[in-house]
């Protein structure tokens, strides 16, 4: 389990590198499905098993699919290299070391390795998430599904030549 | 602080609201023929009962402050009227050159006004007054001489004493009715009014009325010495005016307020008379003013003539006129009154020849000897109408018979005026009459200093009966034996030019060179105005460079904030 | 078991890789992809939280995220069309400005 | 914790099931397509394929060493990587859901389940799951290709399978609403029994169609639409795109496309069965050894009528237009499914109080 662990995180680590270094859009969102699909399996290894399907059903199958779409309908090709805003990568490169410098410093210090966690297994089987869902979190459930419901219309409104 | 919209009315405020309706329902009856073909009708008279309205309120007022606003109000209805001709640029001058010194003595006043609070916790002249006596005394009486004294600035600047005279004779370039109502019998003696309703105070400040009677004494010889030489009819008027306030002050200063009220009144009526009788003679002769144009108009204005005659009477303090008592009243009050002193006496009876001479000087020149005018014109010089003439003879009957309210005792009389006005002064006049050093018949009798006076005034008019009836060559000899002084005097002393050079030119150069060129422009228009926005502009076009609408330098600052507040949170202690 | 921290740490990699491609990545889609990426990383740790803290809560979280997620995708892929309808490139450099 | 060797072996077993399970799904595939032929040429009054062996059974041998020896042929402007990976995509994906069907009853040995690969306790989730990736196969075919029909194939092949996995997902929670539990296996084995009138028993079987009918019908048609069949095959109308997404697919590559349509084909067929029509659930009899053969024929016999069905209609149904395609999806079947998940929810309410 632990092997599969690391064997996935590595896919994931992997993919997601290729996701910010492809410079063709369609491949960084090939790469973007794997750590999608890794995440999923991770979330497997975690006990989330429904939430790994999700992960993979909306995510991979609707999220995605509708990135790759747009990619082709708008047939993105391989991006030309532009010499503005050079700034950002320049800036960026550092900040990003001490960002990570930063966190490594606080998970190994205030996680020490080894510090399994105490807690039993959950179940996070659909019972036990719907129950949650529908009682603990009923508003910001029923806000959400408003929140979808003017995203569509959003989307529709923008992207239609003409209503 | 509180201060009551608060009308406060006894026999001084009764005095003066006659003397000032009376006065000014003659000249508005006069105005009528003589602002007739001026242009301008009905805002001469809108402008005149504003005035109107600020002179009662002045003289009505509870308190100091409702008093400041009339005060105030009076003095913008001047300004309003005398800039009334605004297209001629020495009128619009005139206006300004009266508000501008004016403020200067109502800095002072204000000055006086918020030390009266500060001091009395009051404003209300019956709360001061009552106040004075059983708080003050001792340690405050140096208080209590600032008080004084700043309120007497206010009154220097408003009645046109020394050194903040300039700006009276100036002002005759308002139409002379203005100058007979506003700047003869009524607002320029506010400043008399203010000391005489301030007695309670002015009496707990010896110190402050000496002063008020010297720059009155002063004042009343300066401007006399300047009438003298004066050829434009109104201006020897205005100066005869800023003698004749002076010469109230005197009457003030020495502790006789009634007495000073006494001539207000009187003078009010026949300087009032001599003003429109100037006017009536100005509009004879197409608005010329100088003298030496004239002569001769005794027969062809006959009333004019009269009525000026009798009000030169009363003003040279020639008996039975009404002038003759009320100055002599102030003259024997100047030498035997409580702060009285003879030196207030000798040159007040100089002032006195002089006025009679600079008077008959008028006259003679006016109304006697042969016509001097244009003969184009000389043809069109007849009598004013009645609308004008009719207030004349009724401000003549005044100025004849107005004397008699205060018959002094010497002659037998009662001196009714002054014990009319007893409850407003008694008490204070007491009280100087208490603390004055000498007695008061240390001096010669009152009957002496009337003869005195009196024969000052004759040998004033015979001088000018000499001068200009009997050899009219002298003037020109004398001018120019003593030419040196001759134009000093006919120049006013160059007072004009010297506060030109002390005070006009340095604030006009100050005010040019470093408040336009240097505070202004540089200042505030430069460092402040100019240099906010350029600092806005700078600072913007700095961060501007942020806002570069690029989406990852947008990131890139969002992650450099992300990792200082990481660093933030992890450094705290 | 894995300890939850390599589980955090995988989870910040993968949250780094996502900024790095924001700032360095010309095309919207891969940046919007990029943002995604850090969406996802976010929710890895949700999960390793919620197991480790033995709450549900942290799973369920997730679930909102993906949700905002798939509305954020709808709506930012019309914009992205609207936008390439209009200036007819996909390169955020030529994206700086509101007007036309 | 699994030892070592409890893992080796489960991988083991795993990996020999899976080999059997390939094995026979793609000979059944192979001969799937020889029975659409003749199916179809049948329907259509021909003789279909007679000449490889007699009735042309060896058909399918012959086809498969065709597709093995042409030449493949590879689009120049092609993005090369995206092309191979497509067609893999699209097989892995088709037989990854067949991981989780039960193909009988429970039958153990040595604690190895063996007539199902893995029992998922989410299974439905899991095979809808590997269904929406499918999409992918189809899309990035059809934009590898770099062509014109193809990219419109697969645009449009996305955008209705994007649409058709909604209502095929809501049919489904109907059944999941019934049952209560995402396990295929126990899904069917809750279907055992007949029905009750009262105290009679019906010769009814307890199938879940008769619970959902308008579940099932959504979940048909829906499944028609996402294997791209007759009424639904717009992706690749041959009048209209040519071939659709894999037009410029030769050889191998437009085998495994193929295969990877009939693999799908199977496995909504496999899921109809399992939670509509009791899965492996039929009359029993004869020796207890033969009780799981026989759950293992009543599945494959069920799952066949289904594959005989989409040939039926294939032969039969002419095809949408596609506005009609997308206005049937989302304003028919989506209403339908949302409304059926609403009665079933009331009802269930209602039984439960």
């Amino acid at each position: 389990m632990a092997a599969l662990f690391y064997i996935v995180a590595g896919v994931a680590v992997l993919a997601a590198l290729s996701v910010v270094l492809q410079r063709t859009p369609v491949y960084s969102a090939l790469s973007l499905i794997v750590v999608l699909c890794s995440l999923a399996v991770l979330y497997l290894l975690i006990g989330a098993e429904f939430l790994a399907v999700i992960q993979v059903i909306v995510y991979a199958g609707a999220i995605m699919v509708l990135f790759v779409l747009v990619i082709m309908l708008l047939n993105a090709r391989r991006e030309t290299p532009g010499d503005r805003s050079r700034l950002a990568p320049l800036l960026g490169a550092p900040l990003l070391a001490v960002f990570l410098a930063e966190f490594f410093f606080v998970i190994v210090k205030q996680l020490p390795r080894g510090s399994e966690s105490s807690a039993a297994p959950l179940d996070s089987g659909p019972a036990a998430i719907g129950g949650l869902l529908f009682r603990n979190y009923v508003l910001p459930f029923e806000v959400t599904s408003v929140l979808i419901l003017v995203a569509i219309l959003g989307a529709v409104v923008l992207a239609k030549k003409e209503l | 602080m509180q201060a009551d919209f608060k009308l406060y009315y006894d026999r001084l405020t009764l005095v003066m609201t006659v003397t000032v309706t009376v006065v000014s329902f003659l000249i508005h009856l006069y105005s009528r023929g003589y602002m007739e073909h001026e242009g301008g009708y009905y805002r001469f008279f809108a402008y005149l009962n504003l005035f109107l309205f600020m002179m009662l309120l002045l003289v009505t007022a509870g308190n100091y402050l409702l008093m400041f606003v009339g005060w105030e109000g009076v003095g913008l209805c001047s300004y309003l009227l005398i800039g009334f001709y605004f297209r001629k640029k020495s009128a619009s001058d005139a206006g300004k050159k009266a508000f501008i010194v004016t403020r200067i003595g109502d800095v002072g006043f204000t000055l006086g006004v918020a030390l009266t609070f500060w001091t009395f916790n009051s404003l209300d002249f019956q709360e001061v007054f009552a106040r004075v006596s059983t708080l003050l005394l001792g340690d405050h009486e140096t208080t209590l001489t600032a008080i004084c004294l700043l309120l007497f600035l206010g009154a220097v600047g408003k009645s046109a004493q020394l050194p903040l005279y300039v700006w009276l004779p100036d002002a005759m370039e308002g139409p002379t009715p203005v100058s007979a109502l506003i700047h003869a019998a009524t607002m320029v003696t506010a400043g008399v009014y203010m000391v005489a309703r301030s007695s309670g105070l002015y009496a707990h400040a010896p110190l402050a009325l000496e002063t008020v009677g010297a720059v009155g004494c002063l004042t009343a010889f300066f401007a006399a010495t300047i009438a003298l030489a004066q050829n434009d009819l109104k201006r020897m008027l205005a100066y005869s005016t800023i003698s004749q306030l002076g010469t109230m002050f005197v009457g003030c200063g020495s502790g006789l307020f009634a007495g000073g009220i006494f001539h207000l009144m009187t003078h009010a009526f026949f300087k009032s008379l001599l003003f429109l009788g100037a006017g009536s003679v100005m509009h004879a002769l197409s608005g010329e003013l100088d003298m030496r144009k004239m002569g001769g108009l005794r027969h062809k204005m006959r009333t004019t003539f009269w009525t000026f005659l009798i009000a030169t009477l009363a003003i040279s303090g020639i008996p039975p006129f009404s002038g003759f008592f009320s100055k002599d009243q102030i003259l024997t009050g100047a030498y035997l009154g409580p702060l009285g002193h003879p030196w207030l006496y000798w040159l007040g009876t100089l002032t006195t020849a002089l006025t009679a001479f600079y008077m008959f000087r008028a006259v003679f020149l006016t109304f006697f000897g042969p016509l001097r005018l244009a003969p184009a014109l000389a043809d069109d010089v007849r009598e004013s109408g009645p609308k004008m003439t009719r207030p004349l003879v009724v401000l003549a009957v005044f100025s004849a018979i107005a004397g008699y309210v205060s018959l002094p005792k010497t002659f037998g009389g009662t001196e009714w005026f002054d014990r009319y006005l007893n409850p407003v002064f008694s008490s204070s006049e007491s009280f100087l009459h208490s603390t004055a050093e000498k007695a008061l018949a240390s001096g010669p009798s009152e009957g002496i200093l009337m003869a005195i006076s009196l024969a000052a005034a004759a040998a004033g008019i015979l001088a000018a009966y000499w001068f200009y009836m009997a050899s009219p060559e002298l003037p020109d000899r004398l001018a120019v034996k003593f030419s040196g002084i001759y134009r000093a005097v006919v120049n006013k002393y160059y007072v004009d030019e010297l506060y030109d050079w002390l005070v006009v030119r340095p604030v006009r150069a100050g005010a040019e060179n470093f408040m336009w060129r240097k505070m202004d422009e540089v200042a505030i228009d430069g460092v402040m105005v100019n240099g906010t926005a350029a600092v806005a502009a700078g600072a913007g076009n700095i961060l501007r460079r942020i806002q570069s609408g690029n989406l990852r330098s947008y990131a890139a600052w969002v992650l450099l904030g992300t990792v200082v507040w990481l660093a933030y949170i992890l450094l705290r202690p | 078991m894995v300890p939850v921290s390599h589980y955090l740490l995988l989870s910040v990699v993968l949250f780094s890789l996502g900024v790095a491609g924001f700032l360095i990545r010309r095309n919207v889609i891969t940046v919007f992809m990029s943002i995604e990426l850090m969406l996802n990383a976010v929710n890895l740790a949700f999960v390793a939280f919620s197991r480790h803290l033995g709450n549900l809560d942290g799973q369920l979280f997730v679930f909102f995220v993906i949700v905002v997620a798939a509305a954020e995708a709808a709506v930012g892929l019309a914009i992205i069309i609207a936008l390439y309808r209009t200036r007819e490139s996909l390169s955020v450099d030529d994206l700086d400005s509101m007007k036309l | 914790m699994a030892t070592s060797s409890e893992a080796i072996s489960l991988l083991l077993v795993t990996l020999a099931k899976v080999a059997v399970v390939l094995f026979i799904l793609l000979t059944a595939i192979a001969y799937l397509v020889w029975v659409e032929r003749k199916v179809v040429a049948h329907i259509q009054s021909r003789w279909g394929p007679y000449l490889v062996a007699p009735h042309g059974l060896l058909q399918p041998l012959a086809d498969g060493l065709k597709f093995l020896f042409k030449e493949d042929i590879v689009p120049t402007e092609a993005d090369r990587l995206v092309y191979w990976l497509a067609p893999f995509l699209a097989f892995t994906l088709a037989f990854l859901s067949i991981s989780v069907i039960p193909f009988g009853e429970s039958f153990q040995w040595r604690g190895h389940e063996l007539f199902q690969i893995t029992d998922l306790n989410v299974g439905v989730l899991f095979v809808l799951a590997v269904t929406s990736l499918g999409v992918y196969g189809i899309v990035l075919a059809g934009w590898a290709s770099n062509s014109k029909y193809p990219l419109f194939g697969g645009l449009r092949s996305s955008a209705q399978m994007i649409s058709y996995e909604l209502s095929l997902g809501l049919a489904l929670v109907g059944v999941v609403m019934v049952s209560g539990t995402l396990s295929l296996r126990r899904i069917v084995e809750l279907q055992s029994g007949v029905w009750h009138a009262g105290s009679h028993s019906t010769f009814l079987p307890h199938w879940n169609v008769l619970v959902q009918p308008v579940g099932f019908l959504v979940y048909f048609t829906s499944a028609i639409a996402e294997t791209n069949r007759v009424p639904f095959d717009l992706p690749e109308g041959e009048t209209e795109l040519v071939a659709g997404f894999h037009t410029e697919y030769s050889s191998f590559k437009f085998a495994l496309f193929f295969i990877a349509e009939y693999a799908n084909m199977v496995t909504v067929s496999c899921l109809a069965t399992l939670l509509f029509f009791g899965g492996w659930l039929g009359p029993v009899f004869g020796p207890s050894w033969l009780h799981p053969l026989l759950s293992v024929f009543w599945f494959c016999l069920k799952v066949f009528c289904f594959l005989f069905f989409y040939i039926w209609m294939r032969g039969t149904l002419p095809r949408f237009r596609y506005d009609q395609l997308m206005a049937f999806g989302w304003k028919f079947l989506l209403p339908v499914g949302l409304l059926n998940i609403l009665v079933t929810s009331f009802l269930l309410a209602w039984q439960s109080s």
